[in-house]
């Protein structure tokens, strides 16, 4: 019987042919604990085996980037619980607090390869998929029993393929296409699926782009994500894994749960409002709501073509003088390259804020809490009840509406706004 | 094991995320009965769930129940705070595999809206699925759990049952 | 008039930091100030100290920030007034403009020993050992500045002063 | 007229008084009055008085820096409250988030002028005397007094005259001088003093060492520090403030309590250790500590030429792996050069982590604190116990480029063997 991309991965990782439903146990290419989860990660281990060794220390991973730098001295406590364990279990694969958000960082550095099962402790781990890797958040216990035995139980998710028809243009971007897919599947529209997008608006999205979309898949529910590779971005994961890739893809004949086909002809800019994040709206229909705080970045829009559309918004202009503006790039990386191609400039001269790289305020582990009543546009993936401040509304959009907004200091379509010429 | 729980039922809504659970502000906290003190909180109407909950309680919830992030704390807080089963129509994919993991039972069930009011007294057999309702004399059925969930359950949770199961190698003399 | 309380003793240079960590400082409300008061110095002086107890202390106590929080922690936690070697300036002035009075006595940290009773006479300057059985005499404060506490801090100071103008 | 100190001057003519000579009290009005997020106890405090306006919209300075952005609801709440407090009573100049720290801000924006009085609810306002003004720290109590009354009671301070001579040897800065004073003079060696700074090697400074200076004093106690205003003063300002200002220097005659000479070539870098600031030695003593962070920032040490320092020792090579490097331009000008002088690129090439401008670490509360057991670096100006985090690291204080030779090498290093 054909298989699907998850059950050829998980399969291919448990040494059997798996179907949806199977509980299976499967080996793990890559554990990652952060600074959120991490500490308990290490003290679990500890307890479980007595202090006793990590099963490959090349294949986990810690990263910095829930409050990195620390702002409070408990987290400065669980960071530091994370390098003695490091130094201790011989894991060289430390990304320390000036690298950024942990997924984009492992891949930059090449560490995320098609086909592979990565675990840590992120819920938002899935955004991998958009290289063709099984990445998946889990909670401590897991990721200490992973660290032990090198291998976990896993459910097989069943699949479901989601067809993207038609096309759209600027100012709509990868993010719109995003929010509207949210707003089809519901908050558990793909409950613990497996998701495979086809069309061409696929095939044509650049990496950033599957990164944001794929990282809302889990504001769906979605176990995981897939996108069919393209060569751009099977070239730059050669290069920067300096291994050959080989794309997974699914058989004739595998079995779908279901076929859900979404029309994007003419996609308008979308905007999540509170305080879910499948609350979703045509960005025209709230204009003029007036934000205190306008954030751009996170592991859904921290990608460099995130920052350059808001960039290109932003030149010239200032932003509102009540709205607090927050940049904040994912990664080092796209810290360099912005601040080489004049992005950090562009930014600071509108008035706007650059933080370092990491998770920002999309965890409330960093700085730029709303207060009470407060209300923010984010590019962030969650607008839950409290998420980045009690009492605070909080808006989810693409940077380039972000961006707009900000100026504005309201929520402006850019649609109405912007054309690209 | 035990494989029948008798208790009174908390009902709550769709998508209650872990948030709401358990907010990301008390995620600094490692001392499982300290996160029992902010189970729940942020879910609207039973902010105050962590000072009335009782041990041996149900928790009935609807679809997708406990989405959004990674954190343990979630399951964990209502682990402590003397939670016996989670019962929902549906559960987010982390949420299920952390409660497991801590020994946490869960069962499943489609057709649990309009089941119970909160506080009926409901029983569950996490074995069978099967849910009665004491007080109005009703009962439906949900999922059994699963084989390998019930022995990690059985086990205590998930490093218990690895261990018992000679998957942990590296296990050392301790420091 | 004389007032009796009990000693609490600590060195030299005590700064605001350990009266009163930087990580409270978005604590407006005086009441909660007090559960920090003297955190990072001494973990056990919110057990310790009763209502109308003193502080004795070495040279320059309150060095550092501006922190007006140390001061007001101090006052609130039950602290009825503070002797030390010498104060830094601006919590010397946060003191009084929080109607906490304080006395300069060169010689208290030798004289005094922690967990005395004394009698202090914020106008006279006259501290009395009662338990080590020794007088010290302080400076006190001058008399503007003492009215300023008399009247229970500058603000109520300024009302009084300005609604008799 | 008594022969008088700048101190005595300025606070003379600014209590309507002839002369104010050390030890009076006067009543003095103040030319700006600033707070950063501490206005909001302030303005709770000011609510009290039941008035419903301040003194003078135009002289007071609310300048948000020491948790950029709110790093808890508290924290949030606390900046709204401000915020709809400016809004209310119409201040005039407030700087929200975005725009760095107070003590760096408050000159660039032009709120700082030769011969006037600035008082701020910070205790290193005693910065702004490197442009010749009287200016000194006061708690929030004052502060809403001063917001209501426009007036504040002071003791005309003693002066001190420090006189620094001499060539500054390479990779010794304002910051070596002032913390080998310091360690001379102890924490409270000029308590409640007026520190007047003369001599060749203070006129050869640029203004932002001679702010290092100024902001430092504060740690052996001053009450304010002034350098004279000369050319390079007028020179900065220029373009910042078009008020006019009066030029104050002291009276030849003027009685100093002490007076205090350094001769700046002889000395080499210093570093303050564990827990005080006045714990000063010579980097040589404790080169070899090994470090978990290195800071470089603060109203002390977050200017241009401080980054540009650092740059220099760190250029081309990379911080240690075992060594978080965090930067923090001290304010929003000085990062926009700092980018467009490509120091940010080198900071970032090498490992660092940029922060946005603010206090950072500094006080304890925003991103960049320590563990138990964990040793700083730092540019700033306090390394009391546990200011930075765990109540058991520890923060040694240095120059720019001590604290990037030292991030290069993991362990406190002499910038002049980098």
């Amino acid at each position: 019987m054909g298989k699907t991309i998850i059950e050829k991965i998980i399969g291919g990782h448990a040494g059997k042919e798996v179907s949806a439903g199977d509980r299976v146990w499967a080996n793990i290419d890559l554990a990652v604990i952060r600074d959120f989860g991490g500490p308990n990660v290490v003290l679990e281990f500890d307890e479980a085996t007595n202090k006793g060794k990590v099963w490959d220390p090349g294949k986990i991973a810690i990263t910095f980037d829930y409050q990195a730098p620390a702002k409070v001295a408990k987290v400065a406590e669980n960071q530091r619980i994370c390098r003695d364990f490091a130094i201790r279990q011989g894991i060289e694969n430390l990304f320390e607090v000036n690298c950024g958000v942990g997924q984009h960082t492992l891949l930059e550095h090449g560490m995320i390869l098609p086909g592979s099962i990565v675990v840590g402790t992120d819920s938002h781990m899935n955004l991998l998929g958009a290289v063709g890797c099984y990445a998946t958040g889990m909670g401590t216990t897991d990721i200490a029993a992973a660290f032990a035995a090198g291998r976990l139980w896993f459910r097989v998710p069943p699949s479901v393929k989601v067809i993207f028809e038609g096309g759209f243009t600027y100012p709509a971007t990868a993010k719109d296409l995003t929010l509207e897919f949210v707003r089809v599947m519901g908050a558990d529209g793909s409950l613990f699926r497996s998701v495979e997008f086809e069309g061409d608006m696929i095939d044509n999205l650049p990496l950033s782009g599957r990164l944001t979309l794929a990282s809302m898949v889990t504001e769906t529910s979605g176990e995981i994500s897939f996108f069919p590779l393209s060569g751009e971005i099977a070239a730059f994961l050669e290069k920067r894994s300096g291994r050959k890739i080989e794309p997974v893809i699914s058989d004739p004949g595998a079995v779908y749960e279901k076929e859900i086909v979404i029309n994007i002809e003419g996609l308008r800019p979308k905007i999540a409002c509170p305080h879910t994040p499948d609350n979703v709206k045509d960005v025209r229909e709230v204009e003029g709501v007036e934000v205190d705080e306008v954030f751009i970045g996170s592991c859904t829009n921290g990608s460099f073509e995130d920052l350059k559309a808001a960039a290109e918004v932003m030149k010239g202009k200032k932003v509102h003088p009540r709205v607090r503006t927050i940049v904040t790039p994912a990664t080092s990386e796209v810290a360099l390259k912005a601040l080489k191609d004049g992005l950090y400039e562009i930014f600071m001269e509108a008035g706007a804020m650059v933080t370092n790289p990491g998770c920002a305020l999309c965890t409330i582990g960093h700085p730029g809490i709303l207060g009470e009543r407060e209300v923010a546009v984010s590019t962030g993936n969650r607008n839950f009840i409290g998420k980045i401040g009690k009492g605070a509304e909080v808006y989810l959009a693409s940077p380039v509406t972000a961006a707009l907004t900000a100026i504005e200091g309201k929520i402006t379509d850019p649609a109405r706004v912007l054309s690209k010429v | 094991m035990e494989e029948v729980f008798r208790g009174r039922a908390w009902v709550v809504g769709d998508d209650i995320d872990t948030d709401q659970i358990y907010h990301g502000t008390y995620l600094p906290i490692t001392d499982p009965k300290e996160m029992a003190k902010h189970a729940m909180e942020y879910v609207p109407g039973i902010e105050d769930f962590a000072k009335k909950v009782e041990e041996g309680d149900l928790l009935l919830c609807g679809r997708n129940f406990g989405s959004g992030s990674s954190r343990e704390h979630a399951p964990m807080s209502l682990k402590y705070c003397g939670i016996k089963v989670v019962i929902a129509e549906s559960f987010a994919g982390i949420f299920y595999r952390n409660a497991v993991n801590i020994g946490l039972p869960l069962v499943e069930c489609e057709s649990l809206p309009g089941f119970a009011e909160p506080m009926d007294i409901v029983e569950v057999d996490i074995k069978t699925g099967l849910l009665k309702n004491i007080t109005k004399n009703t009962e439906i059925h949900g999922a059994p759990l699963p084989d390998l969930e019930m022995e990690i359950l059985e086990a205590g949770g998930l490093i218990p049952y690895m261990k018992s199961h000679g998957m942990f190698p590296g296990v050392g003399a301790g420091a | 008039m004389p007032v009796r309380g009990f000693v609490h003793k600590y060195g030299d240079n005590i700064n605001t930091d350990v009266i009163y960590p930087g990580r409270y400082l978005n604590i407006f409300d005086p009441e909660e100030m007090a559960k920090h008061a003297m955190e990072d110095l001494d973990a056990d002086f919110l057990k310790k100290v009763k209502k109308g107890d003193f502080v004795v202390a070495g040279r320059n106590f309150g060095c550092g920030s501006s922190r007006e929080q140390a001061a007001t922690s101090l006052h609130v936690a039950g602290i009825a007034g503070i002797i030390a070697e010498s104060f830094a300036r601006i919590f010397y002035r946060n003191s009084i403009n929080q109607g906490l009075p304080i006395i300069i006595a060169k010689g208290v940290t030798e004289k005094v020993n922690d967990g005395d009773e004394i009698e202090v006479d914020f106008e006279t300057g006259k501290i009395k050992d009662i338990t080590g059985g020794v007088e010290i005499q302080g400076t006190p404060l001058p008399p503007f500045v003492l009215q300023i506490v008399q009247n229970g801090g500058l603000i109520p100071h300024l009302k009084k002063t300005l609604s008799g103008s | 007229m008594p022969p008088m100190t700048i101190a005595e001057k300025i606070l003379a003519s600014h209590s309507g008084q002839g002369d104010a000579a050390a030890g009076r009290i006067v009543n003095v009005s103040p030319d700006i009055a600033m707070s950063h997020e501490n206005a909001g106890l302030v303005s709770k405090i000011f609510l009290e008085f039941g008035l419903d306006h301040v003194w003078d919209r135009e002289k007071i300075v609310i300048i948000f820096d020491h948790r950029v952005p709110a790093e808890s609801e508290k924290t949030a709440a606390g900046q709204k409250a401000v915020r709809e407090f400016v809004k209310k009573f119409g201040i005039k100049n407030f700087y929200d988030i975005n725009c760095g720290i107070c003590h760096q801000v408050m000159p660039e924006k032009g709120h700082v002028r030769p011969g006037e009085v600035i008082v701020g609810t910070d205790s290193h306002t005693t910065t702004h005397g490197a442009f010749g003004a009287f200016s000194t720290g006061i708690g929030a109590t004052e502060m809403a007094a001063v917001w209501a009354t426009g007036k504040l009671w002071m003791k005309v301070p003693d002066s001190f005259k420090i006189t620094i001579t001499g060539k500054l040897p390479e990779m010794v800065f304002a910051k070596d001088v002032i913390l080998h004073l310091i360690g001379e003079l102890g924490s409270d060696g000029a308590d409640y003093r007026s520190v007047e700074f003369y001599g060749d090697t203070v006129s050869g400074m640029s203004i932002p060492s001679r702010m290092v200076l100024c902001n430092l004093s504060m740690e052996m106690g001053a009450k304010n520090a002034i350098v004279p205003p000369d050319e390079k003063t007028f020179e900065w300002l220029k373009g910042r403030t078009d008020k006019s200002f009066s030029l104050v220097y002291a009276d030849p005659d003027a009685f100093y309590e002490r007076e205090i000479n350094v001769e700046a070539s002889g000395l080499v870098p210093q570093v303050a250790c564990p827990h005080a600031v006045d714990n000063v030695k010579p980097v040589g003593e404790v080169k070899g500590v090994k470090i978990n962070q290195a800071l470089l920032g603060s109203c002390t040490n977050g200017r241009i030429e401080d980054l540009e320092a650092a740059a220099r020792v760190i250029r081309g090579k990379t911080v240690h792996p075992g060594v978080r490097m965090l930067v923090i331009p001290a304010s929003r000008e000085v990062y926009l050069e700092a980018i467009q002088r490509g120091i940010l690129e080198t900071f970032v090439q090498a490992g660092a982590v940029i922060l946005n401008p603010g206090c950072g670490p500094c006080l304890g509360a925003h991103q960049g604190l320590m563990a138990e057991g964990e040793v700083c670096i730092s540019s700033t100006n306090r390394n009391f116990q546990g200011r930075m985090g765990s109540r058991n690291s520890s923060v040694y204080l240095a120059s720019p480029a001590t604290v990037a030779a030292s991030a290069v090498k993991g362990e406190i290093a002499d910038p002049r063997e980098i």
